[in-house]
Protein backbone atom coordinates (compact mmCIF):
# COMPACT_ATOMS: atom_id res chain seq x y z
CA UNK A 1 0.00 0.00 0.00
CA UNK A 2 3.00 2.49 -0.45
CA UNK A 3 1.83 5.09 -2.65
CA UNK A 4 5.28 7.08 -3.09
CA UNK A 5 8.81 6.10 -2.86
CA UNK A 6 12.03 7.40 -3.56
CA UNK A 7 15.56 6.63 -4.07
CA UNK A 8 18.60 8.92 -4.35
CA UNK A 9 21.89 8.54 -6.45
CA UNK A 10 25.10 10.97 -5.75
CA UNK A 11 27.21 11.75 -9.16
CA UNK A 12 30.03 14.49 -8.27
CA UNK A 13 28.02 17.47 -7.08
CA UNK A 14 25.15 16.16 -8.74
CA UNK A 15 22.04 14.53 -6.85
CA UNK A 16 19.34 12.05 -8.80
CA UNK A 17 15.98 12.10 -7.24
CA UNK A 18 13.96 8.84 -8.46
CA UNK A 19 10.20 9.36 -7.67
CA UNK A 20 7.82 6.64 -7.54
CA UNK A 21 4.27 6.31 -7.41
CA UNK A 22 1.67 8.28 -6.63
CA UNK A 23 2.34 12.50 -6.07
CA UNK A 24 -0.52 13.93 -4.38
CA UNK A 25 -1.34 15.83 -1.01
CA UNK A 26 -0.72 13.01 1.11
CA UNK A 27 2.40 12.08 -0.40
CA UNK A 28 4.02 15.68 -1.33
CA UNK A 29 5.35 16.07 2.26
CA UNK A 30 7.49 13.24 2.21
CA UNK A 31 8.84 14.55 -1.50
CA UNK A 32 9.07 18.13 -0.08
CA UNK A 33 11.33 16.55 2.86
CA UNK A 34 13.63 14.54 0.56
CA UNK A 35 14.59 17.57 -1.27
CA UNK A 36 14.91 19.83 1.33
CA UNK A 37 17.72 17.22 3.09
CA UNK A 38 19.83 17.53 -0.42
CA UNK A 39 19.21 21.27 -0.01
CA UNK A 40 20.15 21.46 3.42
CA UNK A 41 23.19 19.33 2.82
CA UNK A 42 24.38 22.26 0.14
CA UNK A 43 23.63 20.17 -2.51
CA UNK A 44 21.86 22.54 -5.40
CA UNK A 45 22.00 20.73 -8.78
CA UNK A 46 19.02 18.77 -8.28
CA UNK A 47 17.85 15.88 -10.86
CA UNK A 48 14.62 14.75 -10.55
CA UNK A 49 13.38 11.41 -12.19
CA UNK A 50 10.16 10.67 -12.90
CA UNK A 51 10.62 7.28 -15.07
CA UNK A 52 8.36 5.76 -12.39
CA UNK A 53 6.08 8.60 -11.36
CA UNK A 54 2.64 7.67 -12.23
CA UNK A 55 0.95 10.50 -10.83
CA UNK A 56 1.14 14.36 -9.69
CA UNK A 57 -1.32 16.92 -8.49
CA UNK A 58 -0.70 20.48 -7.86
CA UNK A 59 0.42 19.62 -4.73
CA UNK A 60 3.12 17.82 -5.84
CA UNK A 61 3.72 21.01 -8.37
CA UNK A 62 3.78 23.23 -5.26
CA UNK A 63 6.83 21.26 -3.93
CA UNK A 64 8.85 22.58 -6.70
CA UNK A 65 8.05 25.39 -6.42
CA UNK A 66 8.53 26.13 -2.60
CA UNK A 67 12.08 25.07 -3.23
CA UNK A 68 13.15 26.46 -6.32
CA UNK A 69 14.35 30.48 -5.40
CA UNK A 70 16.34 28.60 -2.98
CA UNK A 71 18.29 26.45 -5.23
CA UNK A 72 18.58 29.13 -7.99
CA UNK A 73 19.70 32.00 -5.42
CA UNK A 74 22.58 29.23 -4.80
CA UNK A 75 23.69 28.61 -8.60
CA UNK A 76 22.08 24.91 -8.77
CA UNK A 77 18.53 24.48 -10.38
CA UNK A 78 16.45 21.43 -10.35
CA UNK A 79 15.98 19.86 -13.54
CA UNK A 80 13.35 17.07 -14.62
CA UNK A 81 13.13 14.25 -16.98
CA UNK A 82 11.60 11.19 -17.95
CA UNK A 83 8.22 12.17 -17.45
CA UNK A 84 5.62 9.81 -18.64
CA UNK A 85 3.32 11.52 -20.98
CA UNK A 86 0.14 11.88 -18.32
CA UNK A 87 2.12 13.73 -16.10
CA UNK A 88 3.88 16.00 -18.54
CA UNK A 89 0.41 17.13 -19.75
CA UNK A 90 -0.12 18.43 -15.84
CA UNK A 91 2.86 20.46 -15.98
CA UNK A 92 1.98 21.65 -19.78
CA UNK A 93 -1.24 22.52 -18.88
CA UNK A 94 0.30 24.69 -15.90
CA UNK A 95 3.09 26.21 -18.75
CA UNK A 96 5.87 24.57 -16.28
CA UNK A 97 7.74 23.54 -19.38
CA UNK A 98 8.58 27.53 -19.76
CA UNK A 99 10.06 27.37 -15.92
CA UNK A 100 11.98 24.28 -15.64
CA UNK A 101 13.99 22.53 -17.79
CA UNK A 102 12.09 19.11 -18.94
CA UNK A 103 14.15 17.01 -20.47
CA UNK A 104 13.41 13.55 -21.70
CA UNK A 105 16.49 11.20 -20.47
CA UNK A 106 18.62 11.78 -17.33
CA UNK A 107 21.68 11.73 -19.38
CA UNK A 108 20.24 15.05 -20.95
CA UNK A 109 19.57 16.44 -17.44
CA UNK A 110 22.68 15.78 -16.29
CA UNK A 111 24.49 17.00 -19.95
CA UNK A 112 22.78 20.47 -19.13
CA UNK A 113 24.25 20.68 -15.88
CA UNK A 114 27.64 19.93 -17.32
CA UNK A 115 27.39 22.20 -19.96
CA UNK A 116 25.99 25.44 -17.95
CA UNK A 117 29.60 24.87 -15.94
CA UNK A 118 31.72 24.70 -19.22
CA UNK A 119 29.86 28.25 -19.67
CA UNK A 120 29.94 29.63 -16.68
CA UNK A 121 33.39 27.80 -14.69
CA UNK A 122 33.49 29.45 -11.07
CA UNK B 1 -23.77 3.43 -21.36
CA UNK B 2 -26.27 4.08 -19.36
CA UNK B 3 -29.17 5.43 -20.23
CA UNK B 4 -30.69 7.31 -16.93
CA UNK B 5 -28.81 9.13 -14.70
CA UNK B 6 -26.54 6.73 -12.31
CA UNK B 7 -26.01 8.19 -8.79
CA UNK B 8 -22.74 7.17 -6.31
CA UNK B 9 -22.29 8.86 -2.88
CA UNK B 10 -18.97 8.47 -1.24
CA UNK B 11 -18.10 10.03 2.17
CA UNK B 12 -15.01 10.20 3.83
CA UNK B 13 -12.99 11.74 6.32
CA UNK B 14 -11.45 15.19 5.20
CA UNK B 15 -7.81 13.47 5.06
CA UNK B 16 -5.32 13.50 2.47
CA UNK B 17 -4.65 10.03 3.17
CA UNK B 18 -8.13 8.87 1.89
CA UNK B 19 -7.30 11.08 -1.71
CA UNK B 20 -6.09 7.79 -3.34
CA UNK B 21 -9.94 5.96 -2.33
CA UNK B 22 -11.41 8.87 -4.38
CA UNK B 23 -9.41 8.69 -7.07
CA UNK B 24 -9.69 5.21 -7.30
CA UNK B 25 -13.28 5.28 -6.85
CA UNK B 26 -13.88 7.76 -9.99
CA UNK B 27 -11.63 6.38 -11.89
CA UNK B 28 -13.02 3.36 -12.20
CA UNK B 29 -17.10 4.79 -12.59
CA UNK B 30 -15.49 6.52 -15.49
CA UNK B 31 -13.49 4.34 -17.16
CA UNK B 32 -16.43 1.62 -16.47
CA UNK B 33 -18.77 4.19 -18.23
CA UNK B 34 -16.85 4.55 -21.81
CA UNK B 35 -14.79 7.41 -20.83
CA UNK B 36 -11.37 7.39 -22.59
CA UNK B 37 -8.36 7.21 -20.48
CA UNK B 38 -7.27 10.51 -20.69
CA UNK B 39 -10.82 11.55 -19.88
CA UNK B 40 -10.30 9.80 -16.97
CA UNK B 41 -7.05 11.40 -16.07
CA UNK B 42 -8.67 14.60 -16.24
CA UNK B 43 -11.98 14.01 -14.33
CA UNK B 44 -9.34 12.15 -11.88
CA UNK B 45 -7.12 14.96 -11.25
CA UNK B 46 -10.00 17.44 -10.86
CA UNK B 47 -11.51 15.94 -8.14
CA UNK B 48 -8.51 15.26 -6.33
CA UNK B 49 -7.96 18.92 -6.42
CA UNK B 50 -11.46 19.64 -5.46
CA UNK B 51 -10.71 17.32 -2.37
CA UNK B 52 -7.35 18.85 -1.59
CA UNK B 53 -8.80 21.79 -1.28
CA UNK B 54 -11.41 20.69 1.04
CA UNK B 55 -8.46 18.73 3.12
CA UNK B 56 -6.27 21.99 3.34
CA UNK B 57 -8.85 24.95 3.73
CA UNK B 58 -12.53 23.90 4.68
CA UNK B 59 -11.70 23.03 8.31
CA UNK B 60 -9.81 24.29 11.14
CA UNK B 61 -6.91 22.14 12.11
CA UNK B 62 -8.92 20.97 15.32
CA UNK B 63 -12.04 19.81 14.11
CA UNK B 64 -11.73 17.57 10.94
CA UNK B 65 -15.06 17.07 9.17
CA UNK B 66 -16.20 15.06 6.14
CA UNK B 67 -15.71 14.93 1.89
CA UNK B 68 -18.57 14.25 0.06
CA UNK B 69 -18.25 12.82 -3.58
CA UNK B 70 -21.13 12.67 -5.51
CA UNK B 71 -21.04 11.19 -8.63
CA UNK B 72 -23.62 10.70 -11.36
CA UNK B 73 -23.17 9.15 -14.93
CA UNK B 74 -25.49 9.51 -18.19
CA UNK B 75 -25.22 8.40 -21.88
CA UNK B 76 -23.75 12.33 -22.24
CA UNK B 77 -22.16 12.87 -19.41
CA UNK B 78 -19.92 12.54 -15.72
CA UNK B 79 -20.87 15.21 -13.52
CA UNK B 80 -19.07 15.09 -10.08
CA UNK B 81 -20.03 16.94 -6.57
CA UNK B 82 -17.07 17.90 -4.32
CA UNK B 83 -19.08 19.04 -0.96
CA UNK B 84 -17.97 20.13 2.40
CA UNK B 85 -19.38 21.81 5.53
CA UNK B 86 -16.29 24.17 6.01
CA UNK B 87 -16.11 27.60 6.00
CA UNK B 88 -16.29 28.38 2.50
CA UNK B 89 -14.41 30.86 0.85
CA UNK B 90 -15.10 34.24 -1.57
CA UNK B 91 -15.57 32.42 -4.69
CA UNK B 92 -15.36 35.77 -6.32
CA UNK B 93 -12.36 36.76 -5.25
CA UNK B 94 -10.26 33.54 -6.03
CA UNK B 95 -11.35 33.79 -9.69
CA UNK B 96 -10.37 37.56 -10.61
CA UNK B 97 -7.13 36.83 -9.27
CA UNK B 98 -5.78 36.21 -13.04
CA UNK B 99 -3.18 34.50 -14.12
CA UNK B 100 -0.66 37.25 -13.31
CA UNK B 101 -1.41 36.61 -9.88
CA UNK B 102 -1.54 32.95 -10.40
CA UNK B 103 1.72 32.84 -11.51
CA UNK B 104 3.46 35.09 -8.66
CA UNK B 105 1.36 33.07 -6.03
CA UNK B 106 2.69 29.82 -7.70
CA UNK B 107 5.26 29.47 -4.90
CA UNK B 108 2.82 28.73 -2.43
CA UNK B 109 -0.12 27.17 -4.44
CA UNK B 110 -3.08 28.80 -6.38
CA UNK B 111 -3.14 25.91 -9.14
CA UNK B 112 -6.24 23.47 -7.83
CA UNK B 113 -8.88 25.73 -9.03
CA UNK B 114 -7.02 26.74 -12.47
CA UNK B 115 -6.69 22.90 -13.25
CA UNK B 116 -10.20 22.09 -12.71
CA UNK B 117 -11.04 24.30 -14.85
CA UNK B 118 -8.71 23.56 -17.23
CA UNK B 119 -9.65 19.64 -17.23
CA UNK B 120 -13.30 19.95 -16.91
CA UNK B 121 -15.51 21.09 -19.06
CA UNK B 122 -17.88 22.81 -16.72
CA UNK B 123 -16.88 23.87 -13.00
CA UNK B 124 -19.25 25.75 -11.16
CA UNK B 125 -18.92 26.31 -6.93
CA UNK B 126 -21.82 27.39 -4.35
CA UNK B 127 -20.56 28.30 -1.18
CA UNK B 128 -22.76 28.88 1.71
CA UNK B 129 -20.28 29.73 4.37
CA UNK B 130 -19.99 27.94 7.69
CA UNK B 131 -22.99 25.46 5.68
CA UNK B 132 -21.75 24.06 2.76
CA UNK B 133 -19.66 24.38 -0.04
CA UNK B 134 -19.90 22.78 -3.11
CA UNK B 135 -17.80 22.31 -6.52
CA UNK B 136 -19.83 20.94 -9.11
CA UNK B 137 -17.54 19.77 -12.34
CA UNK B 138 -18.84 18.38 -15.45
CA UNK B 139 -17.46 16.25 -18.10
CA UNK B 140 -18.57 15.22 -21.76
CA UNK B 141 -18.17 12.12 -23.60
CA UNK B 142 -17.58 14.23 -26.85
CA UNK B 143 -16.16 17.30 -26.30
CA UNK B 144 -12.59 18.56 -26.52
CA UNK B 145 -10.83 21.71 -25.08
CA UNK B 146 -12.83 24.53 -25.45
CA UNK B 147 -11.84 28.09 -26.88
CA UNK B 148 -11.49 29.23 -23.05
CA UNK B 149 -9.75 26.54 -21.76
CA UNK B 150 -7.14 27.56 -24.76
CA UNK B 151 -7.24 31.26 -24.28
CA UNK B 152 -6.78 30.63 -20.34
CA UNK B 153 -3.50 28.41 -21.00
CA UNK B 154 -2.33 30.78 -23.49
CA UNK B 155 -2.30 33.60 -21.03
CA UNK B 156 -0.36 31.43 -18.56
CA UNK B 157 2.04 30.21 -20.78
CA UNK B 158 2.39 33.83 -22.24
CA UNK B 159 3.34 34.78 -18.66
CA UNK B 160 5.39 32.52 -17.53
CA UNK B 161 8.02 33.56 -20.35
CA UNK B 162 7.94 36.33 -19.05
CA UNK B 163 8.79 34.96 -15.44
CA UNK B 164 11.73 32.85 -16.47
CA UNK B 165 14.85 33.64 -15.53
CA UNK C 1 -4.20 2.84 13.76
CA UNK C 2 -6.94 5.38 13.73
CA UNK C 3 -8.21 6.49 17.88
CA UNK C 4 -11.35 7.54 17.36
CA UNK C 5 -13.77 5.53 14.91
CA UNK C 6 -13.24 6.51 11.14
CA UNK C 7 -16.42 6.52 9.26
CA UNK C 8 -16.96 6.08 5.58
CA UNK C 9 -20.36 5.87 3.61
CA UNK C 10 -20.93 4.35 -0.11
CA UNK C 11 -23.79 4.61 -1.80
CA UNK C 12 -24.25 3.04 -5.14
CA UNK C 13 -27.50 1.93 -7.21
CA UNK C 14 -28.07 -1.81 -6.26
CA UNK C 15 -26.95 -3.39 -9.44
CA UNK C 16 -24.21 -6.34 -9.33
CA UNK C 17 -21.65 -4.85 -11.24
CA UNK C 18 -21.12 -2.39 -8.35
CA UNK C 19 -19.78 -5.73 -5.73
CA UNK C 20 -16.65 -4.64 -7.42
CA UNK C 21 -16.23 -0.72 -6.45
CA UNK C 22 -17.80 -2.17 -3.19
CA UNK C 23 -15.17 -4.71 -2.27
CA UNK C 24 -12.45 -2.55 -3.51
CA UNK C 25 -13.23 0.07 -1.15
CA UNK C 26 -14.24 -2.15 1.91
CA UNK C 27 -10.70 -3.89 1.19
CA UNK C 28 -8.87 -1.07 0.84
CA UNK C 29 -10.24 0.47 4.01
CA UNK C 30 -9.40 -3.01 5.95
CA UNK C 31 -6.00 -3.53 4.75
CA UNK C 32 -5.36 0.38 5.18
CA UNK C 33 -6.22 -0.04 9.08
CA UNK C 34 -4.10 -2.93 10.00
CA UNK C 35 -6.37 -5.77 9.00
CA UNK C 36 -4.06 -9.10 8.11
CA UNK C 37 -4.80 -10.29 4.63
CA UNK C 38 -6.95 -13.06 5.34
CA UNK C 39 -9.36 -10.80 7.46
CA UNK C 40 -9.63 -8.54 4.75
CA UNK C 41 -10.64 -11.49 2.51
CA UNK C 42 -13.13 -12.39 4.87
CA UNK C 43 -14.91 -8.68 5.03
CA UNK C 44 -14.76 -8.21 1.42
CA UNK C 45 -16.39 -11.58 1.26
CA UNK C 46 -18.66 -10.95 3.71
CA UNK C 47 -19.87 -7.62 2.60
CA UNK C 48 -20.50 -8.95 -1.00
CA UNK C 49 -23.11 -11.69 0.12
CA UNK C 50 -24.75 -9.20 2.04
CA UNK C 51 -24.88 -6.79 -1.09
CA UNK C 52 -25.80 -9.81 -3.27
CA UNK C 53 -28.59 -10.23 -1.40
CA UNK C 54 -29.90 -6.49 -1.77
CA UNK C 55 -29.30 -7.07 -5.63
CA UNK C 56 -31.34 -9.97 -5.45
CA UNK C 57 -34.25 -9.90 -3.07
CA UNK C 58 -34.45 -6.24 -1.86
CA UNK C 59 -36.05 -4.17 -4.87
CA UNK C 60 -39.08 -5.40 -7.14
CA UNK C 61 -37.44 -6.22 -10.52
CA UNK C 62 -38.78 -2.25 -11.69
CA UNK C 63 -37.84 -0.67 -9.43
CA UNK C 64 -34.06 -0.45 -8.86
CA UNK C 65 -33.25 1.12 -5.77
CA UNK C 66 -29.79 1.64 -3.33
CA UNK C 67 -26.99 -0.21 -1.47
CA UNK C 68 -25.73 1.88 1.43
CA UNK C 69 -22.54 0.60 2.84
CA UNK C 70 -21.44 2.30 5.84
CA UNK C 71 -17.74 1.50 7.24
CA UNK C 72 -16.38 2.12 10.30
CA UNK C 73 -13.02 1.34 11.91
CA UNK C 74 -11.62 2.07 15.07
CA UNK C 75 -8.58 0.40 17.27
CA UNK C 76 -10.94 -2.59 18.21
CA UNK C 77 -12.33 -3.52 14.98
CA UNK C 78 -14.44 -2.85 12.32
CA UNK C 79 -18.49 -2.48 11.42
CA UNK C 80 -19.75 -2.29 8.20
CA UNK C 81 -23.50 -1.80 8.01
CA UNK C 82 -25.04 -3.09 4.71
CA UNK C 83 -28.43 -0.85 4.03
CA UNK C 84 -31.28 -1.04 1.43
CA UNK C 85 -35.01 0.49 1.64
CA UNK C 86 -36.55 -2.71 -0.17
CA UNK C 87 -38.64 -5.15 0.82
CA UNK C 88 -37.49 -6.43 4.31
CA UNK C 89 -37.19 -10.14 4.71
CA UNK C 90 -38.73 -12.63 8.32
CA UNK C 91 -35.09 -12.87 10.04
CA UNK C 92 -36.27 -15.15 12.22
CA UNK C 93 -37.53 -17.47 9.65
CA UNK C 94 -34.22 -17.41 7.85
CA UNK C 95 -32.27 -18.07 10.75
CA UNK C 96 -33.99 -20.83 12.09
CA UNK C 97 -33.49 -23.13 9.16
CA UNK C 98 -30.79 -25.15 11.06
CA UNK C 99 -28.04 -26.67 8.33
CA UNK C 100 -30.36 -29.30 7.80
CA UNK C 101 -32.36 -27.29 5.56
CA UNK C 102 -29.75 -25.51 4.23
CA UNK C 103 -27.68 -27.96 2.53
CA UNK C 104 -31.25 -29.36 1.22
CA UNK C 105 -31.15 -26.09 -0.33
CA UNK C 106 -27.55 -25.93 -1.84
CA UNK C 107 -28.63 -26.26 -5.13
CA UNK C 108 -30.26 -22.73 -5.06
CA UNK C 109 -28.73 -21.16 -2.80
CA UNK C 110 -29.38 -20.34 1.16
CA UNK C 111 -25.56 -19.85 1.35
CA UNK C 112 -25.26 -15.89 1.77
CA UNK C 113 -26.34 -15.58 5.50
CA UNK C 114 -24.63 -18.87 6.75
CA UNK C 115 -21.13 -17.48 5.39
CA UNK C 116 -21.62 -13.65 6.89
CA UNK C 117 -22.36 -15.31 10.08
CA UNK C 118 -19.15 -17.47 9.59
CA UNK C 119 -17.04 -14.82 8.16
CA UNK C 120 -17.56 -12.03 10.99
CA UNK C 121 -17.67 -11.76 14.83
CA UNK C 122 -21.07 -10.37 14.79
CA UNK C 123 -24.04 -9.86 11.88
CA UNK C 124 -26.79 -8.43 13.28
CA UNK C 125 -30.05 -7.90 11.23
CA UNK C 126 -32.61 -4.91 11.88
CA UNK C 127 -35.34 -5.14 9.43
CA UNK C 128 -38.24 -2.43 9.45
CA UNK C 129 -40.27 -4.04 6.20
CA UNK C 130 -40.34 -1.28 3.54
CA UNK C 131 -38.47 0.97 4.93
CA UNK C 132 -35.11 -0.10 5.96
CA UNK C 133 -33.09 -3.58 6.19
CA UNK C 134 -29.99 -2.91 8.02
CA UNK C 135 -27.23 -6.17 8.38
CA UNK C 136 -24.54 -4.96 10.91
CA UNK C 137 -21.04 -6.90 10.55
CA UNK C 138 -18.09 -6.59 12.87
CA UNK C 139 -14.95 -7.81 12.59
CA UNK C 140 -12.49 -7.85 15.80
CA UNK C 141 -8.67 -6.78 15.12
CA UNK C 142 -7.45 -9.70 17.60
CA UNK C 143 -10.29 -12.42 17.74
CA UNK C 144 -9.50 -15.90 15.73
CA UNK C 145 -12.66 -18.39 14.91
CA UNK C 146 -15.87 -18.27 17.76
CA UNK C 147 -16.51 -21.54 19.54
CA UNK C 148 -20.07 -20.43 17.95
CA UNK C 149 -18.85 -20.46 14.55
CA UNK C 150 -16.60 -24.16 14.76
CA UNK C 151 -20.06 -25.36 15.84
CA UNK C 152 -21.65 -23.95 13.22
CA UNK C 153 -19.23 -25.55 10.46
CA UNK C 154 -18.96 -29.06 12.54
CA UNK C 155 -22.91 -29.25 12.29
CA UNK C 156 -22.53 -28.75 8.64
CA UNK C 157 -19.29 -31.31 7.22
CA UNK C 158 -21.48 -33.93 9.50
CA UNK C 159 -24.25 -33.20 7.32
CA UNK C 160 -22.57 -33.02 4.35
CA UNK C 161 -21.27 -36.20 4.48
CA UNK C 162 -24.38 -37.73 4.72
CA UNK C 163 -25.52 -36.39 1.36
CA UNK C 164 -22.82 -37.29 -0.66
CA UNK C 165 -23.27 -39.90 -3.27
CA UNK D 1 -11.89 -4.48 -16.52
CA UNK D 2 -12.49 -7.56 -17.78
CA UNK D 3 -13.76 -9.16 -14.03
CA UNK D 4 -14.08 -12.74 -15.26
CA UNK D 5 -13.01 -14.77 -18.12
CA UNK D 6 -13.32 -18.64 -19.26
CA UNK D 7 -11.08 -20.88 -21.41
CA UNK D 8 -12.08 -24.73 -22.49
CA UNK D 9 -10.04 -27.38 -23.17
CA UNK D 10 -11.53 -30.62 -24.53
CA UNK D 11 -9.56 -34.56 -23.87
CA UNK D 12 -11.66 -36.98 -25.32
CA UNK D 13 -15.07 -37.41 -23.25
CA UNK D 14 -13.44 -34.88 -21.07
CA UNK D 15 -14.06 -30.90 -21.02
CA UNK D 16 -11.59 -28.70 -18.99
CA UNK D 17 -12.95 -25.06 -18.22
CA UNK D 18 -10.29 -22.80 -16.60
CA UNK D 19 -11.89 -19.59 -15.07
CA UNK D 20 -10.09 -16.52 -14.34
CA UNK D 21 -10.70 -13.06 -12.20
CA UNK D 22 -13.64 -12.72 -10.05
CA UNK D 23 -16.83 -15.11 -9.53
CA UNK D 24 -19.67 -13.03 -8.03
CA UNK D 25 -23.06 -12.09 -8.62
CA UNK D 26 -22.22 -10.24 -11.88
CA UNK D 27 -20.18 -12.78 -13.19
CA UNK D 28 -21.81 -15.79 -12.03
CA UNK D 29 -24.42 -16.13 -15.31
CA UNK D 30 -21.59 -16.27 -17.37
CA UNK D 31 -19.60 -19.42 -15.73
CA UNK D 32 -23.63 -20.78 -15.28
CA UNK D 33 -24.37 -20.41 -19.47
CA UNK D 34 -20.32 -21.81 -19.93
CA UNK D 35 -21.26 -25.17 -18.18
CA UNK D 36 -24.54 -25.26 -19.57
CA UNK D 37 -23.29 -24.99 -23.11
CA UNK D 38 -20.83 -28.23 -22.36
CA UNK D 39 -23.77 -30.02 -20.39
CA UNK D 40 -25.88 -29.26 -23.99
CA UNK D 41 -24.03 -31.03 -25.80
CA UNK D 42 -24.15 -34.00 -24.03
CA UNK D 43 -20.12 -33.56 -22.02
CA UNK D 44 -20.83 -34.83 -18.25
CA UNK D 45 -16.98 -35.02 -17.80
CA UNK D 46 -16.09 -31.74 -16.33
CA UNK D 47 -12.81 -30.65 -14.57
CA UNK D 48 -13.29 -26.92 -13.51
CA UNK D 49 -9.27 -25.70 -13.28
CA UNK D 50 -9.17 -22.54 -10.73
CA UNK D 51 -5.75 -21.54 -10.83
CA UNK D 52 -6.34 -18.30 -12.07
CA UNK D 53 -9.66 -17.55 -10.18
CA UNK D 54 -8.63 -14.67 -7.74
CA UNK D 55 -12.37 -14.55 -5.71
CA UNK D 56 -15.74 -16.55 -5.36
CA UNK D 57 -18.81 -15.65 -3.57
CA UNK D 58 -21.36 -17.61 -2.73
CA UNK D 59 -23.16 -16.80 -6.39
CA UNK D 60 -20.46 -18.86 -7.76
CA UNK D 61 -20.26 -22.02 -5.33
CA UNK D 62 -24.91 -21.75 -6.37
CA UNK D 63 -23.96 -22.32 -10.22
CA UNK D 64 -22.45 -25.12 -9.38
CA UNK D 65 -24.99 -26.34 -6.65
CA UNK D 66 -27.66 -25.41 -9.98
CA UNK D 67 -25.82 -28.32 -12.46
CA UNK D 68 -24.34 -30.71 -10.25
CA UNK D 69 -27.32 -32.96 -9.81
CA UNK D 70 -28.03 -33.04 -13.78
CA UNK D 71 -24.25 -33.76 -14.56
CA UNK D 72 -24.04 -36.71 -11.70
CA UNK D 73 -27.67 -38.17 -13.39
CA UNK D 74 -26.07 -38.44 -16.62
CA UNK D 75 -22.84 -40.56 -15.43
CA UNK D 76 -20.30 -37.51 -15.51
CA UNK D 77 -18.79 -35.29 -12.44
CA UNK D 78 -17.60 -31.82 -11.88
CA UNK D 79 -14.52 -32.19 -10.41
CA UNK D 80 -12.32 -29.13 -9.61
CA UNK D 81 -8.93 -28.79 -9.10
CA UNK D 82 -6.12 -26.05 -8.36
CA UNK D 83 -7.77 -23.82 -5.82
CA UNK D 84 -5.93 -20.95 -3.98
CA UNK D 85 -5.72 -21.38 -0.63
CA UNK D 86 -8.04 -18.17 -0.62
CA UNK D 87 -10.49 -19.75 -2.83
CA UNK D 88 -10.45 -23.32 -1.22
CA UNK D 89 -11.26 -21.76 2.15
CA UNK D 90 -14.33 -20.59 1.14
CA UNK D 91 -15.26 -23.79 -0.26
CA UNK D 92 -14.20 -25.37 3.17
CA UNK D 93 -16.62 -23.00 4.77
CA UNK D 94 -19.13 -24.45 3.04
CA UNK D 95 -18.43 -28.22 3.63
CA UNK D 96 -18.03 -28.48 -0.37
CA UNK D 97 -14.97 -30.62 0.05
CA UNK D 98 -17.45 -33.28 1.53
CA UNK D 99 -19.57 -33.33 -1.80
CA UNK D 100 -17.18 -32.75 -4.37
CA UNK D 101 -14.07 -34.09 -5.47
CA UNK D 102 -11.19 -31.15 -5.14
CA UNK D 103 -7.85 -32.12 -5.66
CA UNK D 104 -4.42 -30.07 -6.29
CA UNK D 105 -3.84 -30.40 -9.52
CA UNK D 106 -5.40 -31.16 -12.92
CA UNK D 107 -3.75 -34.71 -13.71
CA UNK D 108 -4.97 -35.69 -10.62
CA UNK D 109 -8.35 -34.68 -11.39
CA UNK D 110 -8.40 -35.98 -14.81
CA UNK D 111 -7.00 -39.27 -13.52
CA UNK D 112 -10.07 -39.52 -10.83
CA UNK D 113 -12.20 -39.76 -14.17
CA UNK D 114 -9.92 -41.97 -15.53
CA UNK D 115 -9.89 -44.58 -12.69
CA UNK D 116 -13.84 -44.29 -12.01
CA UNK D 117 -13.97 -45.91 -16.04
CA UNK D 118 -11.86 -48.81 -15.36
CA UNK D 119 -13.45 -49.42 -12.43
CA UNK D 120 -16.75 -48.85 -14.27
CA UNK D 121 -16.52 -49.84 -17.60
CA UNK D 122 -19.61 -49.37 -19.84
N1 LIG E 1 -13.43 23.87 -0.16
C1 LIG E 1 -12.86 25.05 0.16
N2 LIG E 1 -13.05 25.60 1.38
C2 LIG E 1 -12.48 26.78 1.71
N3 LIG E 1 -11.70 27.48 0.87
C3 LIG E 1 -11.45 27.00 -0.36
C4 LIG E 1 -12.00 25.76 -0.78
N4 LIG E 1 -11.61 25.53 -2.06
C5 LIG E 1 -10.83 26.57 -2.40
N5 LIG E 1 -10.72 27.47 -1.40
C6 LIG E 1 -10.00 28.75 -1.42
O1 LIG E 1 -9.61 29.03 -2.76
C7 LIG E 1 -8.21 29.28 -2.83
C8 LIG E 1 -7.65 28.84 -4.17
O2 LIG E 1 -7.65 27.44 -4.28
P1 LIG E 1 -6.69 26.70 -5.30
O3 LIG E 1 -6.76 27.38 -6.62
O4 LIG E 1 -7.03 25.25 -5.29
O5 LIG E 1 -5.22 26.89 -4.74
P2 LIG E 1 -4.56 26.51 -3.34
O6 LIG E 1 -5.42 25.49 -2.71
O7 LIG E 1 -3.24 25.97 -3.71
O8 LIG E 1 -4.48 27.80 -2.58
C9 LIG E 1 -7.62 28.56 -1.64
O9 LIG E 1 -6.42 29.13 -1.22
C10 LIG E 1 -8.73 28.72 -0.59
O10 LIG E 1 -8.63 29.95 0.06
N1 LIG F 1 -31.58 -7.40 2.02
C1 LIG F 1 -32.55 -8.35 1.92
N2 LIG F 1 -33.79 -8.01 1.50
C2 LIG F 1 -34.78 -8.93 1.41
N3 LIG F 1 -34.59 -10.23 1.70
C3 LIG F 1 -33.38 -10.65 2.11
C4 LIG F 1 -32.30 -9.74 2.25
N4 LIG F 1 -31.21 -10.43 2.69
C5 LIG F 1 -31.60 -11.70 2.83
N5 LIG F 1 -32.90 -11.87 2.48
C6 LIG F 1 -33.70 -13.12 2.54
O1 LIG F 1 -32.93 -14.10 3.24
C7 LIG F 1 -32.82 -15.29 2.48
C8 LIG F 1 -31.51 -16.00 2.78
O2 LIG F 1 -30.41 -15.26 2.27
P1 LIG F 1 -29.04 -15.98 1.97
O3 LIG F 1 -28.66 -16.82 3.14
O4 LIG F 1 -28.05 -14.93 1.60
O5 LIG F 1 -29.28 -16.95 0.74
P2 LIG F 1 -29.80 -16.64 -0.74
O6 LIG F 1 -29.63 -15.21 -0.98
O7 LIG F 1 -28.92 -17.49 -1.60
O8 LIG F 1 -31.22 -17.10 -0.74
C9 LIG F 1 -32.99 -14.84 1.05
O9 LIG F 1 -33.44 -15.87 0.21
C10 LIG F 1 -33.99 -13.68 1.17
O10 LIG F 1 -35.32 -14.18 1.20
Amino acid sequence: MDQFSMQRKEMDDLTVLYIEGYLDAHTAHQFEEALRKIIEEGRYKIVVNFSRLNYISSAGLGVFMGVIEEVRSNGGDIKMCCLSDKVFRVFDLLGFPALYDIVKTEDEAIQKFRDAQEKAPE
Amino acid sequence: MPRKTEQFLLVTPSDSKNLVLIRDLVGKIALRAGFPQDYVDKIQLAVDEACTNVIRHAYPRNRRGDITVRIGVDSRKLKVEVIDHGKGFDVQAVLAKDVNHRLNELKRGGLGIYLMRMLMDEVRFDVKPGKETRVEMVKYRDLRETDEQKALQKKLIEKSHTLRR
